[in-house]
C-alpha cells in the first residue's frame, strides 16, 4: 500500500538533478521554477495519498517500514535505505512538501532575475529531498543522512550570495555549528548501537526495533549519556543554547530559504528527532531536565534579543530561535504531542511571516534601487507605513503575528498554551515546573511585544523610506501573494486540529485530533512516563487561570509595543538613552558571538598556528632533520681525521694494532 | 734432510694453477707485443688482455667442483677459489675495458698498464687459491706491487704520484704486520700450511690462552684488514682512490678487496675457527666502525671518487657483517656481494671516467649536473649502479646485503644487522646526491667528452647487466656461492 | 729454549724499532728503510723459529720475503724518483695534496 | 587467463619498453602510449574484478619458485583477496587519471616522466599482490625509486629536499622492517617453514616478547608510510613539491601501502603484539586526527592543507583497523579507497588551479566560483566527500570506522576522534570559502578559464565513484567481507588468551573486554 512512497523523495531529487545539471542551459526561469515546484508538488500529492492510506489503517497498524535496498552492511551493523511511515513522519512530510511547495511558488517570483536562478531551485529541491529523507528514514543512519543533507543545503543556500563575505561566513558558521551537533548525534548512535548490542545482543539502529527494545534500556546512566549526545545534535540543528548563534546569521540567505529552512522545516528537525526517540529520552530523567531547561532558557533568551533588533529578518530569526525553544521545552516536559503541534503551527505562521517580510524587503529593495539609495532594505527604521502600499502583505502578516503572539482563536494560541500548561503540569520535573512555566510565559509576553513592534515599525506610522522612493513601493505579484494567503489561512485554522480537551469540552467535546493521531508514535514514551512518574491532578480552574494569564501577558506585550511604537514613538529612543549598556548588550545579542570568538575560535586558530609553526616545523621536523644534521655534522668531523699525512695514517694503523692486541691480551 | 724430487713433482698438478699461468703468460706476451708494435693506439692491448682474462676464466671455471690440491697442498683449486677468481677476472676485465679511453685522455696510455693489471690479477688468484701462508703472501705481494705501480701510473700527475706513494708506504707497512703475524703462527704451529695450522690448533691443549697464537692471528687480521680497507686500517683508501687513475681506482675497489676477503676468509674460517671467540668480537667492532666511518665521511664528500672510496670502505664493513656471522649464509653473502660490487662499483667508476675532464681538475659531483638531460642513458645506468650500491631492490646490491645481514641475524647478531641497515639508510643520502645533480640540477657547462668507445660501452653493458640481473634472478649465482663456501 | 727467546725478543725489538721509525720519520726513504727493518725482523723470527722447530718452511719463507722485499724496493724507489721529479722533495709531509 | 595478475602487474613495464623506443621529442606520442598502457592495465584488471569470488581465499594465485639459496627460499607468489581487490582496482583506476592530469603540466623530460609513472604502477600493483614477504619487500622498495624521481625532477621549488627526505625517511623504516622480516623467517625455519610465503607465517606462534620487537619494526615502516603522527612530516613536504600526478598517486595509493601493511602483515602476523600496541596506535591515530586538523586549519598553501587533511584521514583509517571488529576494519578498508578517490581528486583540483595561476596560496585566490562554475561544483563535491557528508563515500567509511571503534575497546579514543568531523568541516570549508567565495578581486584571477574537456573527463569518474560508494557501498563491502573476517580472526586469535591472562591479574580488564571477543561468534 505504501509501495510508491519512494517517489516522495525521488521527485525532488529528480528536480535537483535536472536543474542542477541542465539548469544553466535551460535558462528559462519559468521552466526551471516550474520543474522544481512540480517536483515538490508531486511529492506533496504522494504524501497526501500516503497520509490518507495511513489513516485508513487501524490505529495500532499505523507503523509501516518500507525497505528499498540494503545500504551498508558490515558485521552486525546494518542500515537500509528504508522508509518509516507512521503518523509523525506522515505529518512531517505533509508539512515539508506542502509548505515547501508554497515556498517554491513564492520563490519563482521572489528570485526573479537573480544570478544563478537555477542553482537556487536545484538547492531548494535538494533540500526538500534531504528533509524528506530525514523524516522518512527508518533508521538513525538514514535520518543522519537527511540530517547532514539539510545542513549542507542550508550551507549552500545561506551562502547563495557567495560574493558577499558575510554570506560565506554565515554558511560556514551554520555548517560548523551543525557539525558540532552532528558530532553529538553520531556519538548518540554509537552509544545506543553499542549498548543494546553489547548487553542485549540487539544490534540495530532501526527505529521500530529500537522502540521494541527500549524496555531493555536502564533508566538514566548510559541512557542519559546517549540522550545528551542526541540532544547536542538537536541543539545544533534546532538552534538551541549554546549552538543557536548560526541561525540569526543564516538570514544572509535569500528570504524564501529563511522561511523554508530556517523557520518551517529544517530547524525543527531537532524537535522531530527528540520526538522520534521519545521512548529513549523519557528513560533519562536528567536529560529531560536538561532539555526542558535549555528549551525554556532559549525561548526566553532569544526573545530578549529579538526586542532590540532593527533588521526585520533578524527579529524573525530570534523569534524562530525562541519558538524552537518552546518546542524543545515541550519535548523536555514530555509533552511530545504539544511540541509537534507547535512545530506544525509554527511552520505555518513563521513561514508566512518570513515570506511576508520577504515581500516587504523585495518591495523596499526595488524602491530603494530606483532612487539609487544604499539604505538597508531590511532595516525597519527605513520602513513604516507600508500597509497602504502592500495591503495584502500587511493583512497576512498581521494574521501570522497574531497567531505567534498567542491570541486565542489563532493557531499559535492552541499550541503555545498547550506547551505552557504541560510545562506547569507535567509529572517529570517537580518544583522546576513553575520556573519553566514562568520563563515560557515571560517569553510569550516578549514575543507578543517584539512581533507587534515589528508590525508597528513596518506597516504603521509614517513612511520613513527615503523621500521619493515611496512611489515605487508596490504590492507583490500573485505568485508571492498567493502563498502568503494560503499560509495565513493555515495560521488561523491550523490550530483547530489540536484543541485542548479543556476547551474542546466547552464546545461539546471536540476531540484533540492531533493527539489521537499521534498517539501510536508516543505511546511507548507515554506509557513509560505513566508508569514511572506521578501525574499530579490539577483543577480545571487552574488550567483556565494559567491560560488566561498567558493571554493577558501577551496582551500586555502588545500594548507596550503599541504604546512605544504607535502612541509615543520617541520613547524607545529615550529608553535606550537611559539604559545604554543594557540596550547595547541586547542589541549586540549579549555579545555571545564575540564570546565564542574569544573563547573558542581564536584559541583554535592560535593553537593551530602553534602546532604548525611551533610544533610540527620546529619540534617534529626539527627532530627529523636534526638527526640528519647530527649525522652530517658527525661526518663533517670524522672526515678531518683524514689528514692527508702518511704518518698520521701509519699512526692510526699502529694504534689499531695496539688496541686490538691490547684488547686481546687484557680482556 | 732428503728431498724426494720425484715425489715432489708428483704432487704438482699444473691444472691447479692453469688460470694463473694463462694470465701470466698473456701478461708477458703483452709486454713484448707492446714493445714490438709501435702503435699509439693501445686498444688492441685491451682486446688481447680480455682474451687472456676470458681464457683464464674458462680455465678456472672448468675446474668447478673438482677441488684439486697441488704443490704439496700449498695451492688448491676449489670452488671457493674459483668463485673468487671469477670475481677478480670480472674486475680485471671491466678495468681493462674502461682504461683505454681514460689513459688516452690523460696522456699516459703506456702499454705496461695491461700486463700490470693482469699480474695483479694473477696475484689475487694466487691469494684465493693459496692454502699455505707462503702462497698467500706471494700472491698478496704480487698483487700489491702491481697495484702500487698502477696507483701511481700517471707519473706526471701529482695526485697519482702521491697515491702510489701513500699506497706503497702503508701497504708495505701493513705487510710487515702481516708477516710478523705469520711468523708467530708458524712458531706456534710449526707449519705454514693452513690446513695443518688448523689441525695443530685443534690438537693444542689450550689454544684460547696461547698468547702467541692469538697475537699472530690478530696481526694477520690487521694485514688483511688493510687490504680490504677496514677501519682503522682504511686511511689509505680515499687518498689512493682519489689520486689513482680512475679505472685503477675502480679496479682496486673491486678486485683486491675481494682478494683480501678470499684470503682472510680462508685463513680464519679454515685455520682459526677454533679461536672464533677470540676474533669475532674484534671483528664485530671493526665491522661497525668500518661501516659507520665510511658512510659518515662519505656524506660530506664533494669529490665523487673520494666519495666512492669512502663508500667502498662502508661496503667492506657490510661484507664484514657477513664475516662476523661466519656461517654459510653470511659467507655466501660475502661472495655474492663481492661479485655484485665488482659490477656496480666499476660501472659507477666507468661513468666517472666518461664524465671527467682531462686532468680531473676537481672531479666533483657538480660535474654530473644535467647529465640526465644531456646523456639520459648514461644517467640512467649510473642511477642503476648507485641504487645497487645503496642496496635498493631489485638490484644485485640488495640481494647481497640481504644475505649478509641475514647471516648476522642467523647467528643472533641483531644489533649488528640493525646498525648495518641504518648505515645503509644513511648511505642512501650520498648516492641520491649524485642523482640529485644528474637529474635535478641544471648543467653548468658543456660536457667535454667525446664519443663513448666500444670497450667502455661493453664494460657499461656488462656492469649494468651484472648489477641488475642477479638482483632479479639471483638463485644461480647464490647457489654457486653456496657451493663455494661449503669447502672452506 | 733460552736461545730462541733471545732471538725472538731481538726480532721483536727490531720490529718495534722499525715500526716506530715509520711512525716518527718524515723522509720517505728512511721510512721505507724502517719498513725493510720490520721485514728483516720478521725474517729473523722465521729463521730462529725454523731452526727451533727443525723444519725448513720458515727458511723458505724468508727467501720469499727477501725476494719480495727486493721487488718492493725496486718499485718503491722508482716511485720515489717519480715523486721527487714532480715535487723536488722526498718528504712525506709533502705528499698531502689529498685529504679529508 | 591464469597469469592475469602478472599480466596486469607487468603490463606497465611493457609500456616502458615501448616508450624507450620513442624519440623524446614526440611528446604527444609518449603521452598517448603511456596513457594507453595505463588504460590497458585497467582493462586487464576488470576481469580480475568480475572473476573475483566473494570468499576469503587468495585468488588468481600464481606461485612459482624464484630464489632458493641457503636457508632462504623466495617464491614468485602473487594473488588477490578481498583486502587487496579494491586497492588494486583503485591503483589501475587512478593511474590513467594521473597520467592525464599532467598531460600539459609536464613539458620537460616527458619520456622519463612517463617511464617513472609506469614503473611506479608496477611497483604498487606488485606490492599489493605479493603474497611472499620477500617479494612484497622488493616491490615495496621499488616504489620509492620512481616516486623519488617524480618528486625530485618534476616537483616544485623545494623538490630536492622533499624527495630526499621522502626517500630516506621511508627507507629507514623499511630497512628495519627488512631486519624484522629476516628475523621472522629465521624463526620460521626453526618451526619448519621453508619459504617466504605469507600464509606460512600466520600459523607461526611467535612468543609475545619477540612479537613486540617484530611488530615494532613492521609498524614503524608502515607508520612512516601511512603516515602516522609524529612520523608525518615528510608528507606535507612531499605533497607540496610533487607534481600533480605525484601527489595524486602518493595520496591515493602510496599512503595506502602503510595501512595495507598493517592489515596484511603487522596485525595478523603478530596478534599479541597488536593487542599490546592497540592503545598506543589508537592514541597516535587520535592525536593525528586532531592535530592534523588543527595544523591544516591554519595552512596558507592549499596543497599543504590537503596533505595535512590526509594525515587526519589516515588517522581514522588506523583507528578503524585497530578496532579489530568487522565494522571498524571494513570502515578502514573502505576509507582507504575513499581517501584515495577524494584526496586524489582534491590534489587534481589543486593541480588545476596551480596550472592556471602557478600559485597555491589561499590568499592569492578568492571568488573563483564566479569565474569557474564547473570547477566550483566539482570542487564542492570533492570537498564534501572529504569532510564525509552523507551521501558521499567519505561518510560511509568514517561512520563504519567510528562505530566499529566505539564498539571495541577504543571507545574513548573514538569520542575524541569523532570531534575531528567538526574540525574537518572547519578547515575544508574555510579553505573552500576563501578560495572560491567572495569578490573576484585579484585581476589575475579574472582571466581564469573554467575546466576544459580533459580536466572534466578526469574528474567525472571520481565524482561518480564518490556518489556510488556513498549511496550504494554494499557491493564494495561485500567483496571484502570474507577476507576481513579472516584477518580479524587471525589478528585476534591469540587475543582471547592474552585477555584471559590480563584478567587473571588483579588489575582486571574492563568487563566488556571478554564480550568484545565473543562478539563475532554471537553474530
Amino acid at each position: 500500500m505504501f509501495d510508491n512512497v519512494w517517489l516522495i523523495p525521488l521527485f525532488p531529487l529528480i528536480g535537483f538533478l535536472i536543474n542542477g545539471l541542465l539548469g544553466k542551459k535551460i535558462k528559462n526561469e519559468t521552466v526551471i521554477g516550474g520543474i522544481a515546484s512540480l517536483a515538490v508538488f508531486g511529492s506533496f500529492i504522494v504524501s497526501c495519498k500516503t497520509f490518507l492510506g495511513l489513516i485508513s489503517l487501524p490505529a495500532d497498524k499505523r507503523v509501516v517500514d518500507v525497505k528499498i535496498f540494503s545500504w551498508i552492511t558490515a558485521g552486525n551493523f546494518n542500515a537500509d535505505i528504508a522508509f518509516l511511515i507512521d503518523p509523525l513522519s506522515c505529518l512531517m512530510i505533509l508539512i515539508v512538501t506542502g509548505i515547501g511547495f508554497l515556498i517554491h511558488i513564492y520563490s519563482i517570483g521572489y528570485m526573479h532575475g537573480e544570478d544563478g536562478f537555477y542553482r537556487f531551485f536545484a538547492y531548494l529541491n535538494l533540500f526538500i529531498f534531504s528533509m524528506l529523507l530525514l523524516v522518512l528514514g527508518n533508521n538513525l543512519l538514514l535520518m543522519f543522512v537527511g540530517w547532514e543533507g539539510v545542513g549542507l543545503c542550508s550551507y549552500l543556500l545561506i551562502g547563495y550570495y557567495f560574493k558577499k563575505k558575510s554570506a560565506g561566513d554565515a554558511g560556514k558558521k551554520a555548517f560548523v555549528m551543525n557539525r558540532v551537533g552532528d558530532f553529538g548525534f553520531l556519538l548518540g548512535i554509537f552509544g545506543l548501537f553499542w549498548y543494546l548490542g553489547q548487553n542485549h545482543n540487539v544490534w540495530t539502529v532501526q527505529f521500530t526495533e529500537l522502540s521494541n527494545s527500549a524496555h531493555l534500556l536502564p533508566t538514566g546512566g548510559i541512557v542519559t549519556f546517549i540522550t545528551l549526545c542526541f540532544f547536542l545534535g538537536a541543539t545544533g540543528k534546532s538552534a538551541q543554547i549554546p549552538l543557536y548563534t548560526w541561525l540569526p546569521d543564516a538570514m544572509e540567505g535569500p528570504t524564501p530559504v529563511s522561511a523554508l529552512i530556517h523557520a518551517a522545516t529544517m530547524v525543527t528537525a531537532g524537535v522531530y528527532m527528540i520526538g522520534r526517540m521519545s521512548y529513549i529520552f523519557v528513560r533519562a530523567p536528567e536529560t529531560m531536565v536538561v532539555v526542558a531547561v535549555v528549551g525554556a532558557c532559549t525561548a526566553l533568551f532569544a526573545a530578549t534579543i529579538g526586542t532590540a533588533q532593527n533588521d526585520i529578518k533578524r527579529v524573525l530569526a530570534y523569534s524562530t530561535v525562541s519558538q524552537l525553544g518552546y518546542m524543545v521545552l515541550a519535548m523536555g516536559v514530555g509533552a511530545f504531542t504539544a511540541g509537534v503541534f507547535h512545530l506544525m503551527t509554527h511552520a505555518f505562521f513563521k513561514a508566512c511571516l518570513f515570506l511576508g517580510s520577504g515581500a516587504v524587503i523585495h518591495s523596499m529593495h526595488g524602491a530603494l534601487h530606483h532612487v539609487h539609495s544604499h539604505d538597508d532594505a531590511q532595516d525597519m527604521r527605513n520602513m513604516g507605513g507600508l500597509k497602504k502600499y502592500m495591503p495584502l502583505t500587511f493583512l497576512t502578516f498581521l494574521i501570522a503575528t497574531i497567531a505567534i503572539a498567542g491570541i486565542p482563536g489563532f493557531s499559535g494560541f492552541f499550541s503555545k498554551d498547550e506547551i505552557l500548561w504541560q510545562a506547569f503540569a507535567n509529572p517529570l520535573h517537580g518544583g522546576l515546573n513553575t520556573f519553566l512555566w514562568a520563563m515560557g510565559a515571560v517569553a510569550a509576553g516578549l514575543t507578543a511585544f517584539y512581533m507587534f513592534r515589528l508590525v508597528f515599525m513596518t506597516f504603521f506610522g509614517e513612511t520613513r523610506i527615503k523621500a521619493g522612493a515611496e512611489k515605487y513601493l508596490h504590492e507583490s505579484p500573485m505568485v508571492i501573494v498567493i502563498p502568503l494567503i494560503v499560509l495565513a489561512a493555515l495560521s488561523i485554522v491550523g490550530g483547530y486540529v489540536g484543541i485542548p480537551k479543556l476547551i474542546g469540552d466547552v464546545f461539546g467535546g471536540i476531540p484533540n485530533y492531533l493527539e489521537h493521531y499521534l498517539h501510536p508514535v508516543f505511546a511507548n514514551a507515554n506509557a513509560y512516563m505513566a508508569a514511572h512518574a506521578h501525574t499530579a491532578h490539577h483543577s480545571h480552574a487552574l488550567e483556565w487561570g494559567l491560560m488566561g494569564t498567558s493571554v493577558v501577558i501577551a496582551l500586555i506585550g502588545i500594548s507596550i509595543a503599541a504604546f512605544l511604537y504607535l502612541v509615543n514613538p520617541t520613547l524607545p529612543a529615550k529608553f535606550t538613552a537611559t539604559f545604554p549598556g543594557l540596550h547595547r548588550a541586547v542589541y549586540n545579542k549579549w555579545y555571545i558571538d564575540e564570546l565564542y570568538d574569544f573563547v573558542i575560535v581564536n584559541p583554535c586558530k592560535t593553537l593551530g598556528r602553534f602546532l604548525w609553526r611551533g610544533f610540527d616545523v620546529v619540534v617534529i621536523d626539527g627532530l627529523v632533520n636534526g638527526v640528519a644534521h647530527v649525522v652530517m655534522a658527525f661526518g663533517g668531523v670524522v672526515r678531518y681525521l683524514q689528514t692527508g699525512q702518511v704518518y698520521s695514517y701509519a699512526w692510526t694503523m699502529a694504534f689499531g694494532v695496539v688496541v686490538i692486541i691490547g684488547y686481546y691480551l687484557f680482556k | 734432510m732428503e728431498i724426494n724430487v720425484a715425489q715432489l713433482f708428483a704432487t704438482i698438478n699444473v691444472a691447479t694453477i692453469m688460470p694463473e699461468i694463462i694470465l701470466s703468460i698473456m701478461a708477458m706476451v703483452l709486454l713484448l707485443v707492446n714493445v714490438f708494435v709501435p702503435s699509439k693506439q693501445k686498444t688492441y692491448l685491451v682486446w688481447l688482455s680480455l682474451l687472456g682474462i676470458i681464457g683464464a676464466g674458462f680455465s678456472a671455471a672448468s675446474g668447478w667442483g673438482q677441488n684439486i690440491s697441488s704443490f704439496s697442498g700449498s695451492v688448491v683449486l676449489d670452488n671457493f677459489a674459483i668463485f673468487f677468481k671469477l670475481i677478480f677476472l670480472v674486475s680485471a676485465g671491466l678495468a681493462v675495458l674502461i682504461s683505454d679511453q681514460y689513459m688516452e685522455r690523460e696522456n699516459c696510455n703506456q702499454g705496461e698498464l695491461y700486463p700490470l693489471i693482469l699480474f695483479a690479477t694473477t696475484g689475487m688468484m694466487l691469494m684465493a687459491s693459496g692454502t699455505d701462508l707462503m702462497t698467500v703472501f706471494l700472491g698478496l705481494e704480487l698483487m700489491s706491487i702491481s697495484l702500487y705501480v698502477l696507483a701511481g701510473f700517471n707519473r706526471a700527475n701529482l695526485k697519482s704520484n702521491e697515491a702510489g706513494l701513500k699506497y706503497f708506504l702503508l701497504g708495505a707497512f701493513s705487510t710487515g704486520f702481516l708477516l710478523y703475524g705469520m711468523a708467530l703462527i708458524y712458531g706456534v704451529t710449526g707449519t705454514t700450511r693452513i690446513a695443518a695450522i688448523a689441525s695443530s690448533v685443534a690438537q693444542m691443549n689450550s689454544p684460547l690462552t696461547n698468547t702467541m697464537l692469538g697475537a699472530g692471528m690478530l696481526l694477520i687480521m690487521t694485514g688483511f684488514a688493510f687490504k680490504i680497507a677496514a677501519a682503522p686500517f682504511h686511511m689509505w683508501t680515499p687518498d689512493v682512490y682519489e689520486g689513482a687513475p680512475t679505472p685503477m681506482a675502480a679496479f682496486m675497489s673491486a678486485g683486491p678487496k675481494a682478494a683480501g676477503f678470499a684470503a682472510f676468509l680462508r685463513m680464519f674460517l679454515v685455520a682459526f675457527p677454533m679461536l672464533i671467540t677470540q676474533w669475532v668480537d674484534i671483528l664485530w667492532v671493526i665491522a661497525v666502525l668500518t661501516m659507520t666511518i665510511g658512510n659518515l665521511t662519505a656524506l660530506r664528500q664533494d669529490n665523487i671518487k673520494r666519495m666512492l672510496a669512502y663508500s667502498s670502505i662502508a661496503h667492506a664493513g657490510y661484507a664484514l657483517v657477513g664475516f662476523v656471522a661466519a656461517n654459510a649464509t653470511g659467507t655466501t653473502g660475502i661472495l655474492f656481494y663481492m661479485l655484485s660490487y665488482a659490477f656496480m662499483n666499476i660501472g659507477a667508476f666507468a661513468i666517472i671516467v666518461l664524465v671527467g675532464k682531462q686532468g680531473e681538475p676537481n672531479g666533483s659531483v657538480q660535474d654530473f649536473a644535467g647529465l640526465g638531460t644531456k646523456r639520459p642513458v648514461l644517467a640512467a645506468v649510473m642511477s642503476l649502479f648507485l641504487f645497487s650500491l645503496a642496496g635498493m631492490p631489485p638490484t644485485a646490491g640488495f640481494i647481497g646485503k640481504f644475505y649478509l645481514f641475514s647471516g648476522a641475524l642467523e647467528q643472533g647478531y641483531v644489533w649488528l644487522a640493525i646498525i648495518g641497515v641504518l648505515n645503509s639508510a644513511a648511505s642512501v643520502y650520498y648516492y641520491l646526491r649524485v642523482m640529485v645533480f644528474m637529474y635535478m640540477k641544471p648543467s653548468e657547462e658543456e660536457f667535454g667528452w667525446v664519443t663513448i668507445g666500444a670497450p667502455i660501452s661493453l664494460a657499461l653493458v656488462v656492469a649494468a647487466a651484472g648489477s641488475l640481473i642477479p638482483g632479479i634472478i639471483p638463485s644461480y649465482i647464490l647457489q654457486l656461492a653456496q657451493q663455494a663456501v661449503k669447502l672452506i | 729454549m733460552d736461545n730462541l727467546s733471545n732471538y725472538l725478543i731481538l726480532s721483536a725489538v727490531l720490529f718495534s724499532i722499525g715500526t716506530i721509525g715509520v711512525l716518527v720519520r718524515r723522509n720517505i726513504i728512511v721510512m721505507f728503510m724502517c719498513i725493510e727493518l720490520m721485514l728483516n725482523a720478521v725474517n729473523l723470527t722465521f729463521v730462529a723459529l725454523s731452526r727451533h722447530l727443525g723444519n725448513l718452511d720458515g727458511q723458505v719463507f724468508v727467501f720469499f720475503i727477501m725476494t719480495v722485499a727486493a721487488a718492493e724496493a725496486a718499485v718503491g724507489l722508482a716511485m720515489f724518483i717519480a715523486f721527487f721529479n714532480n715535487r723536488e722533495s722526498i718528504d712525506a709531509d709533502d705528499a698531502s695534496l689529498m685529504k679529508w | 587467463m591464469s597469469n592475469i595478475l602478472s599480466l596486469m602487474t607487468f603490463l606497465p613495464i611493457a609500456g616502458v619498453l615501448l616508450l624507450l623506443f620513442i624519440p623524446k621529442d614526440s611528446k604527444g606520442v609518449l603521452r598517448t602510449v603511456a596513457f594507453l598502457t595505463t588504460v590497458a592495465t585497467f582493462v586487464v584488471s576488470i576481469p580480475v574484478l568480475t572473476g573475483f569470488q566473494t570468499i576469503a581465499d587468495f585468488q588468481f594465485v600464481e606461485n612459482v619458485p624464484w630464489i632458493a639459496a641457503g636457508p632462504f627460499a623466495m617464491r614468485y607468489n602473487i594473488g588477490i583477496d578481498g583486502i587487496t581487490i579494491w586497492l588494486v582496482i583503485l591503483t589501475t583506476f587512478i593511474m590513467p587519471i594521473a597520467v592525464l592530469s599532467t598531460w600539459t603540466a609536464v613539458e620537460d623530460k616527458v619520456k622519463e616522466y612517463m617511464i617513472c609513472l609506469l614503473l611506479l604502477e608496477t611497483g604498487m600493483l606488485g606490492a599489493f599482490l605479493a603474497l611472499d614477504l620477500f617479494l612484497f619487500y622488493i616491490f615495496w622498495e621499488v616504489m620509492l625509486i620512481p616516486m623519488y624521481f617524480i618528486i625530485g625532477i618534476w616537483g616544485g621549488k623545494n623538490r630536492v629536499y622533499a624527495a630526499v627526505k621522502f626517500f630516506i625517511y621511508t627507507m629507514v623504516g623499511s630497512l628495519l622492517m627488512l631486519v624484522a622480516l629476516i628475523y621472522l623467517y629465521l624463526l620460521g625455519t626453526k618451526a619448519g617453514i621453508t619459504d617466504f610465503s605469507l600464509v606460512h607465517f600466520f600459523s607461526l606462534n611467535v612468543d609475545p616478547a619477540t612479537q613486540t620487537w617484530l611488530f615494532l619494526a613492521f609498524a614503524l615502516a608502515f607508520a612512516i608510510k601511512v603516515p602516522m603522527f609524529p612520523l608525518h612530516t615528510w608528507l606535507p613536504d612531499a605533497h607540496t613539491e610533487a607534481p600533480t600526478a605525484g601527489s595524486v598517486i602518493l595520496a591515493a595509493i602510496l599512503l595506502k601501502m602503510g595501512t595495507y601493511g598493517y592489515v596484511r602483515f603487522a596485525m595478523p602476523l603478530f596478534p599479541e603484539a597488536t593487542a599490546q600496541f592497540t592503545p598506543l596506535i589508537a592514541v597516535l591515530s587520535v592525536i593525528g586526527v586532531i592535530y592534523a586538523a588543527f595544523v591544516a586549519m591554519v595552512q596558507e598553501d592549499v596543497k599543504k592543507l590537503v596533505a595535512y587533511s590526509s594525515v587526519a584521514h589516515l588517522g581514522y583509517v588506523m583507528l578503524g583497523l585497530f578496532s579489530l571488529n568487522e565494522q571498524g576494519v571494513t570502515g578502514g578498508m573502505l576509507q582507504m579507497i575513499n581517501h584515495g578517490i577524494s584526496t586524489g581528486a582534491l590534489f587534481l583540483i589543486v593541480g588545476f588551479i596551480y596550472e592556471r595561476r602557478h600559485t597555491r596560496l589561499i590568499s592569492d585566490f578568492g571568488g573563483l566560483a564566479k569565474q569557474m562554475p564547473i570547477f566550483t561544483v566539482i570542487f564542492m563535491i570533492v570537498t564534501l566527500s572529504s569532510i564525509a557528508v552523507p551521501g558521499t563515500n567519505g561518510f560511509v567509511g568514517e561512520f563504519l570506522i567510528l562505530i566499529g571503534a566505539y564498539e571495541s575497546s577504543l571507545r574513548w579514543y573514538t569520542i575524541i576522534a569523532a570531534s575531528g568531523v567538526i574540525l574537518a568541516a572547519v578547515y575544508m570549508l574555510w579553505m573552500f570559502q576563501r578560495v572560491m567565495f567572495g569578490e573576484l578581486e585579484n585581476p589575475k584571477n579574472q582571466k581564469l578559464e573554467d575546466l576544459n574537456a580533459r580536466e572534466i573527463a578526469i574528474m567525472v569518474p571520481l565524482i561518480v565513484l564518490i556518489f556510488v560508494i556513498g549511496v550504494y557501498p554494499n557491493p564494495f563491502i561485500e567483496k571484502m567481507t570474507p577476507s576481513i573476517k579472516k584477518v580479524i580472526a587471525q589478528a585476534k586469535v591469540q587475543q582471547t588468551t592474552a585477555q584471559a591472562v590480563s584478567e587473571a591479574q588483579p588489575v582486571a580488564a574492563p568487563a566488556e573486554a571478554p564480550q568484545a571477543a565473543t562478539q563475532p561468534a554471537a553474530h
